[in-house]
């Protein structure tokens, strides 16, 4: 019995949630409002079950359920219909979003309930919740955009959610504008995909891929980097993350949800989506793999050097998306999956113990004015470490075998670069994560007097409880080493099965018809090459716990052993301050972007437009009413001008005849 | 026996004097009479064709133009008259307002 | 011969003509004016013309000029002593004209010496007289001597309207 | 006979209205709405018994007007035309119900407005060129007289210059209309004015198509404010009252666009794909230009006047991407900013009317004040903005993928258009709604009047109607769509134009079938 006309249930109930919360709010009081707020995430996590439970009864083989509610936009022979899927992938999302949003969305009823407009942050949360759910299951492009850029919209509302502080009005604007450069790239690569393939539905996308673009072709590089371009607007990679950190100015739930579990990770979700492309695109895999390792590398150096507490977590995300899209760059779509889940618990995790912290100090976010906090926050504290340890990739933790995966795909299936750039960003994960544990939870107390810390509320340390267990458990998804034990892998394998041998003679078929033959035999060959040995993976797990360890030991000597150095180190250092001001980056950007188009568009209207056209226009009206004045100047009123004239005109006559 | 082009080249010098003198005096009365010098020089060369071809309808219409130049100055003057009265100059510089 | 006579009388009346304009009262130039006129009525006896000459004589130098030298002493002109002080902005303007007027003269000529008018027919002898152009006035161009009539009417009623004083 | 009435019922009213006392205000006021609202009621008549399989006119209606000159009154609704004329009908009853305000006058306004429906009505259904002319200037007295008598400070210079602008566009058309009527008696050997017959009979080559293209092709660039011409816009608009904004955004700019529809492209096919690059390079230009500009502005009329140029920059773009998502979709787009912009006007009127300014640093803070304008005003943002789900994506996307298939180049640019159009409306937003109250008027601010409530409620639902399920909407337009592409197409592929072998038919076979094929 297939479930899936159960599908809309899912994205329907926060929205449902969300527009009784919207308009009436006020009227229904704060719990009643909490009570339909949480309604709709949970209900859809049970929903979600019983697809998950349907699914595995899904015979082999047979494409999964997809469920078309009516037809969206129909011009001609483009019909998109307004459809949901249900299949391993998007379930899995839908596990993450909907189970990690309901537990956000019980602990912010503690964080929100002194806030005024309550009722607008649920109504707002539910949006946010229903756009993420119809990114993730919709069937094809058009939907996934509908949700992509309903995200975006929710994260915009909800990062400028004090509307009074300027900061955070700007931070919103910010986030809409850099994702909406993302969308720009989405939608030409939605286009392009069009146009290639005369139609948007996953499954008919996905299947015709090898048949009909042409194996590292000008198009399909194009189409996916466009998509990838979208990617790292919405994951806030390399070029467009600037956002990320200033999305901080809203609530912490909102960061916890939006900005570490769900919404930044759409990005990755999308590029595994579209695996039968991106694998028809070779230069494309290298970009992604490029950009995402340099990405972990880079935000984590920005880490080490904040000192608020939710920059610190934000960097940190932005760091651990580079880990995921560096996996998808090299072929590991699975690990990337799998790095995604767990990042979502311990990140969720770290962001919420961050927030009730924030709450219990009054709104103190400077870890500098933090210290010893270890007897204050009892819960949090053990929670916080738990996650801690999971992110830095310690052995039981979940961490651990996300992150190991990746390095170990990345230096079988890529090369020794990325490994690099892997290992590397994790030493330094795991250095400032464990600077900032011992900055706020041990040490001395900076904390200044009349702020008295004092644990949160049972409704915001349950969730914490929750999400450290699952940061603990987490790695049973995907037990590395003994076969079949990775069920994760097992569980995406058909949605992510890509057939290379087949594309490559297709490709080649292709080419043949236009007349230059080219043979992908070598790039056949390199892909079949890697084998699978024990050894050098156990090496590998060995060597990226040592490296972790020694990250936690660097961290303990700056931070509870000399807690002096770190000032004295410092102070002088050139390299310091830069990396302390995020390497100028978004005053770059403001510089070279921002302020040319305002002047720009200010110069624009005020020389070509004012002056310009508008002088032309009014140019001609005075240029007629110049010839008038002059015409009325022959009437001078004198007789003996008019007898000129006359006399003048005769005497023209005479000579003309 | 006199040629013809002599009349006419008399009525001619007369004629521009005439006008001439409409351009330049300032008077509004010499301007007057240099308009009945045009006049009487258009008439030398009415009668002068006459003469010429041995017919009579120049002099009628030399008569009609006496006739005509008669009305016009009795008219003219009775108008430089009324403006002397609300403006006490004859001088055709002052004279001004009727413009556009 | 009669060359004899139609150079004075023409350098005469040109004379006269140039005195109208360059004369400095408007007495002066009346006077010439009337030169003119007289000087003009010989010309037109000597195209024989007697009828027009007449006319010449009664109504233009007779009543015409009798009407300026009434206006001219009605409102006792000085002498307006400005006449040469030729306005400065447009002296371009007269010259200009000076010279179309000199271009003009010499494309009449041009014009006249080019036709055959020298040699005029043989005229009866009592071809400007009274009677004859009596008789032509009153049988082929009755209607214009009648509208001549009413145009005299309308002149001396507008005249007169005009030149009243305001009684009221 | 139904249309004729729909579209002189107005005219009628406006008369009837001239009747009341002018102290009577509420009397005329309701009155004047009486008379929209039921012209817009019968018009959804239309709809329904609209029959969407033939692309040939319906509720046609054709009488010879003036014999000699073969100038018949013949009007008639396609595709194309069909809602563009409910929209009118349906922006006027709101514009009037917006204009309850009015102070001075306001008998004189509400028979301009009427009249002003009327030219617009006119303008839509009319199938003969001397009708169509006729209509296309009468639109523009009471427009003139709107902007011209209850509008701000510089309203004459506003409203001289916006009628001179168009009158001088619509001058050239009048001579490539006279120039046609000529050419098709020369050709054809008939005199008449008939746009029909004369699209199936007239057969031009490519120099004579060239430039009758450029004469009609300004009158409407004038009138969609395409990039150079655009500069009367943003002084119309910020001179013009509310109810004048919002009509003129609303219909006055679709006219432009309808024009191109109607005449350009099936007048002139080769011409049309000829000028191509040109006129979507204006196209794009507007786009950006718009955009930027409408960055800087700092009165709200403004910023939105230049932001519909850069949206009518998108819906010239669809039209001449001759495919039938871009052309669904440049339709579709007209609708949508019709509703969004014409909201928008609704909304700045009302915050002008509390206020009495329009600059936006007079502002800040609203949202705390007014939540229920907030959200309304946030819900026309977005749609303005194009977000998937409002109105505006659906017609924005359709346009960009249309133009997309044949020229990726212009598609491109315009996509990246959307980005600044949502820089522009959020920051504008920004400063307009959030913050903190620097001036203290503005806490005292009322909410808004279910009157207000009434004006832009039905709008916002055809905001997120159109979002969602755009289709009975677009179902209309296929028909036509289908027959436009076959006229602008084939005759390309054909190379230089075959002679007509049709022109020495009978001509009155012709005009028969033409008058009576559209079903009552």
């Amino acid at each position: 019995m297939s479930f899936v006309n159960l599908a809309f249930l899912v994205p329907l109930f926060p929205l449902i949630g969300s527009i009784i919360n919207g308009f009436f709010g006020l009227k229904i009081g704060k719990d009643r409002v909490s009570w339909v707020a949480c309604a709709g995430p949970v209900l859809s996590f049970v929903v979600t079950l019983i697809l998950l439970v349907s699914i595995f009864f899904h015979p082999e083989g047979t494409p999964y359920p997809e469920q078309s509610l009516f037809t969206w936009i129909s011009a001609g022979d483009f019909v998109v219909d307004f459809g949901l899927q249900i299949d391993p992938l998007s379930l899995v999302m839908m596990m993450v979003v909907t189970g990690v949003g309901s537990i956000i969305h019980i602990y912010s009823i503690g964080y929100m309930y002194k806030e005024y407009s309550y009722y607008r942050y649920f109504a707002y949360l539910n949006l946010f919740l229903f756009s993420m759910l119809l990114l993730v299951m919709g069937n094809n492009f058009l939907v996934m955009f509908i949700g992509w850029e309903g995200v975006g919209l929710c994260s915009y509302f909800l990062i400028g959610y004090y509307f009074e502080k300027k900061s955070a009005c700007d931070a919103g604007v910010k986030a809409f504008i850099v994702n909406r450069i993302g969308d720009f790239a989405f939608l030409l690569a939605i286009f392009g995909i069009f146009k290639m393939f005369g139609t948007l539905d996953f499954s008919t996308v996905m299947a015709a891929a090898p048949t009909t673009l042409i194996y590292d072709s000008e198009a399909a590089t194009l189409i996916t980097l466009a998509l990838f371009i979208g990617a790292t607007g919405k994951s806030a990679q390399i070029p467009l993350y600037t956002w990320l950190p200033d999305a901080m100015e809203g609530p912490t739930p909102v960061s916890a949800l939006i900005h570490a579990a769900t919404m930044v990770t759409a990005g990755v979700y999308m590029v595994v989506r579209c695996s039968a492309l991106f694998n028809m695109a070779p230069l494309t895999m290298m970009i992604i793999a490029l950009v995402g390792g340099g990405t972990a590398l880079f935000a984590a150096t920005i880490g080490t050097c904040q000192y608020d507490i939710k920059r610190v977590l934000a960097y940190s995300t932005i760091s651990q998306i580079g880990y995921m899209f560096l996996a998808c760059g090299v072929g590991a779509y699975t690990a990337a999956i799998f790095h995604l889940v767990t990042h979502a618990f311990f990140k969720a995790c770290l962001f919420l113990g961050a927030g009730s912290i924030i709450h219990g100090m009054n709104n103190e976010q400077d870890i500098r004015k933090m210290g010893g906090l270890k007897d204050h926050f009892p819960i949090t504290y053990v929670t916080f470490v738990i996650s801690t340890i999971a992110i830095a990739g310690i052995f039981p933790f979940s961490g651990f075998f996300s992150k190991d995966e990746i390095l170990y795909h990345a230096l079988m299936d890529g090369n020794v670069i990325y490994w690099g750039m892997g290992i590397s960003g994790a030493f330094i994960t795991a250095f400032y994560m464990f600077r900032l544990v011992f900055m706020t939870f041990h040490g001395p107390s900076h904390v200044d007097p009349q702020v008295h810390p004092h644990e949160s509320p049972m409704a915001m340390t349950l969730p914490l409880i929750i999400l450290a267990f699952l940061a603990l458990i987490g790695g049973l998804l995907g037990i590395p080493l003994f076969h079949g034990w990775h069920l994760l892998h097992n569980f995406l394998a058909p949605v992510l099965a890509f057939d290379l041998e087949t594309a490559l003679h297709a490709s080649e078929r292709m080419l043949a018809e236009h007349g230059h033959h080219t043979s992908f035999a070598e790039v056949l060959h390199q892909a079949q090459r890697t084998s699978h040995n024990i050894w050098l993976e156990i090496t590998l797990m060995l060597f990226s716990i040592g490296v972790a360890l020694a990250g936690i030991a660097t961290a303990w000597f700056f931070y509870i052993k000399k807690p002096e150095l770190p000032g004295k180190l410092s102070k002088g250092q050139w390299g310091f301050d830069l990396v302390q001001n995020k390497y100028y980056i978004d005053e770059l950007i403001d510089e070279a972007l921002v302020k040319p188009i305002v002047k720009g568009s200010d110069l624009l209207w005020r020389q070509a437009d004012a002056r310009g056209v508008d002088g032309v226009v009014n140019g001609v009206a005075q240029t007629i009413s110049l010839f008038s004045k002059i015409a009325r100047s022959f009437q001078s009123g004198f007789v003996r001008n008019y007898a000129m004239f006359m006399v003048v005109g005769f005497i023209i006559l005479l000579i003309l005849i | 026996m006199v040629p013809l082009t002599h009349y006419l080249i008399l009525s001619a010098t007369l004629f521009s004097i005439g006008v001439l003198g409409v351009l330049v005096r300032r008077n509004a009365i010499v301007v007057f009479m240099c308009i009945e010098i045009m006049l009487n020089a258009v008439n030398i060369t009415l009668i002068a064709f006459d003469r010429y071809l041995n017919q009579h309808d120049g002099q009628i219409f030399s008569f009609m133009v006496i006739c005509v130049a008669g009305a016009e100055v009795s008219v003219g003057l009775a108008i430089v008259i009324a403006l002397f009265r609300n403006k006490p100059t004859v001088n055709l510089d002052e004279l001004n307002l009727m413009k556009w | 011969m009669e060359l004899l006579i139609f150079y004075p009388l023409a350098l005469v009346s040109v004379g006269l003509a140039l005195g109208v304009v360059l004369n400095k009262n408007p007495i002066g130039s009346a006077v010439c004016l009337i030169g003119m006129m007289l000087g003009l009525a010989a010309v037109f006896v000597l195209l024989q013309a007697h009828f027009l000459a007449i006319l010449q004589i009664l109504i233009y130098a007779g009543a015409i000029m009798v009407l300026f030298m009434f206006v001219i002493m009605l409102l006792n002109l000085r002498d307006d002593d400005k006449i040469w002080k030729v306005r400065e902005r447009n002296i371009w303007l007269s010259s200009l004209t000076g010279a179309m007027m000199v271009g003009v003269l010499y494309k009449i000529i041009d014009i006249i010496a080019g036709a055959e008018f020298n040699a005029p027919a043989k005229v009866p002898d009592e071809f400007g007289t009274v009677e004859m152009v009596g008789t032509a006035l009153f049988t082929d161009f009755v209607l214009p001597f009648e509208v001549a009539s009413i145009l005299l009417l309308a002149a001396m009623v507008g005249s007169v309207v005009l030149a009243k004083s305001k009684v009221d | 006979m139904f249309l004729t009435f729909l579209t002189f019922l107005p005219l009628i009213g406006a008369i009837f209205l001239a009747f009341i006392p002018k102290h009577e205000e509420d009397a005329i006021k309701q009155t004047a709405l009486a008379i929209a609202v039921a012209d817009f009621l019968l018009s959804l008549q239309l709809y329904a018994d609209f029959d969407t399989t033939t692309a040939a006119m319906q509720f046609t209606m054709d009488v010879p007007w003036i014999e000699a000159w073969g100038i018949s009154y013949h009007v008639g609704l396609d595709g194309i035309s069909l809602l563009l004329y409910i929209m009118t009908t349906m922006l006027t009853a709101i514009a009037i119900l917006a204009s309850f305000g009015i102070k001075k006058h306001i008998k004189e306004f509400m028979m301009a407005m009427l009249a002003l429906s009327t030219g617009m009505l006119g303008v839509f259904i009319s199938l003969d060129f001397f009708l169509f002319y006729m209509f296309w200037e009468f639109q523009l007295i009471p427009m003139y007289l709107i902007i011209g008598v209850w509008g701000g400070q510089r309203r004459i210079y506003a409203a001289v210059k916006f009628f001179l602008y168009t009158a001088v566009g619509s001058l050239l058309m009048l001579v490539a209309i006279i120039w046609i009527y000529f050419h098709f008696h020369k050709t054809v050997g008939v005199f008449t004015t008939d746009i029909m017959l004369i699209t199936q009979q007239i057969n031009l080559d490519m120099l004579q198509q060239k430039w009758l293209f450029c004469a009609f092709f300004l009158a409407f660039a004038i009138k969609v404010p395409m990039f150079p011409f655009h500069t009367w816009l943003p002084d119309a608009h910020v001179e013009a009252p509310t109810a004048g904004s919002v009509i003129l955004a609303g219909v006055l700019l679709k006219m432009g666009t309808y024009g191109f529809l109607r005449f350009n492209l099936p007048l002139f096919p080769l011409a049309s794909v000829e000028f191509l690059p040109y006129v979507c390079g204006l196209a794009v230009i507007g786009i950006i230009y718009g955009a930027l500009v409408a960055m800087m502005q700092e009165d709200l009329k403004k910023l939105v006047a230049y932001s519909s140029v850069s949206h009518l920059g998108f819906i010239v773009l669809g039209i001449f991407a001759f495919n039938h998502y871009g052309l669904q979709g440049a339709l579709l787009q007209n609708l949508n900013h019709g509703i969004t912009t014409g909201a928008l006007f609704l909304l700045v009127g009302m915050i002008y009317d509390r206020r009495h300014t329009r600059l936006i640093a007079e502002f800040g803070g609203l949202a705390k004040v007014i939540p229920v304008f907030t959200v309304c005003f946030m819900i026309m943002t977005l749609s303005s903005i194009g977000l998937p789900g409002t109105n505006g994506f659906v017609g924005e996307f359709l346009i960009l993928l249309g133009i997309f298939q044949n020229h990726m180049g212009f598609a491109i640019v315009a996509t990246g258009g959307i980005i600044f159009a949502a820089c522009y409306m959020l920051w504008m937003f920004q400063r307009v709604m959030f913050l903190e109250i620097k001036n203290p008027e503005n806490e005292k601010l009322t909410d808004m009047t279910p009157r207000e409530l009434c004006t832009i409620i039905p709008l916002i639902i055809l905001v997120f109607w159109i979002g969602f399920y755009p289709k009975p909407f677009t179902k209309t337009f296929d028909a036509s769509i289908q027959h436009l592409i076959t006229q602008v197409t084939p005759k390309d592929h054909q190379g230089s134009q075959e002679p007509h072998a049709s022109a020495n038919t009978d001509v009155k076979l012709a005009q028969a079938d033409a008058g009576s094929s559209g079903s009552h």
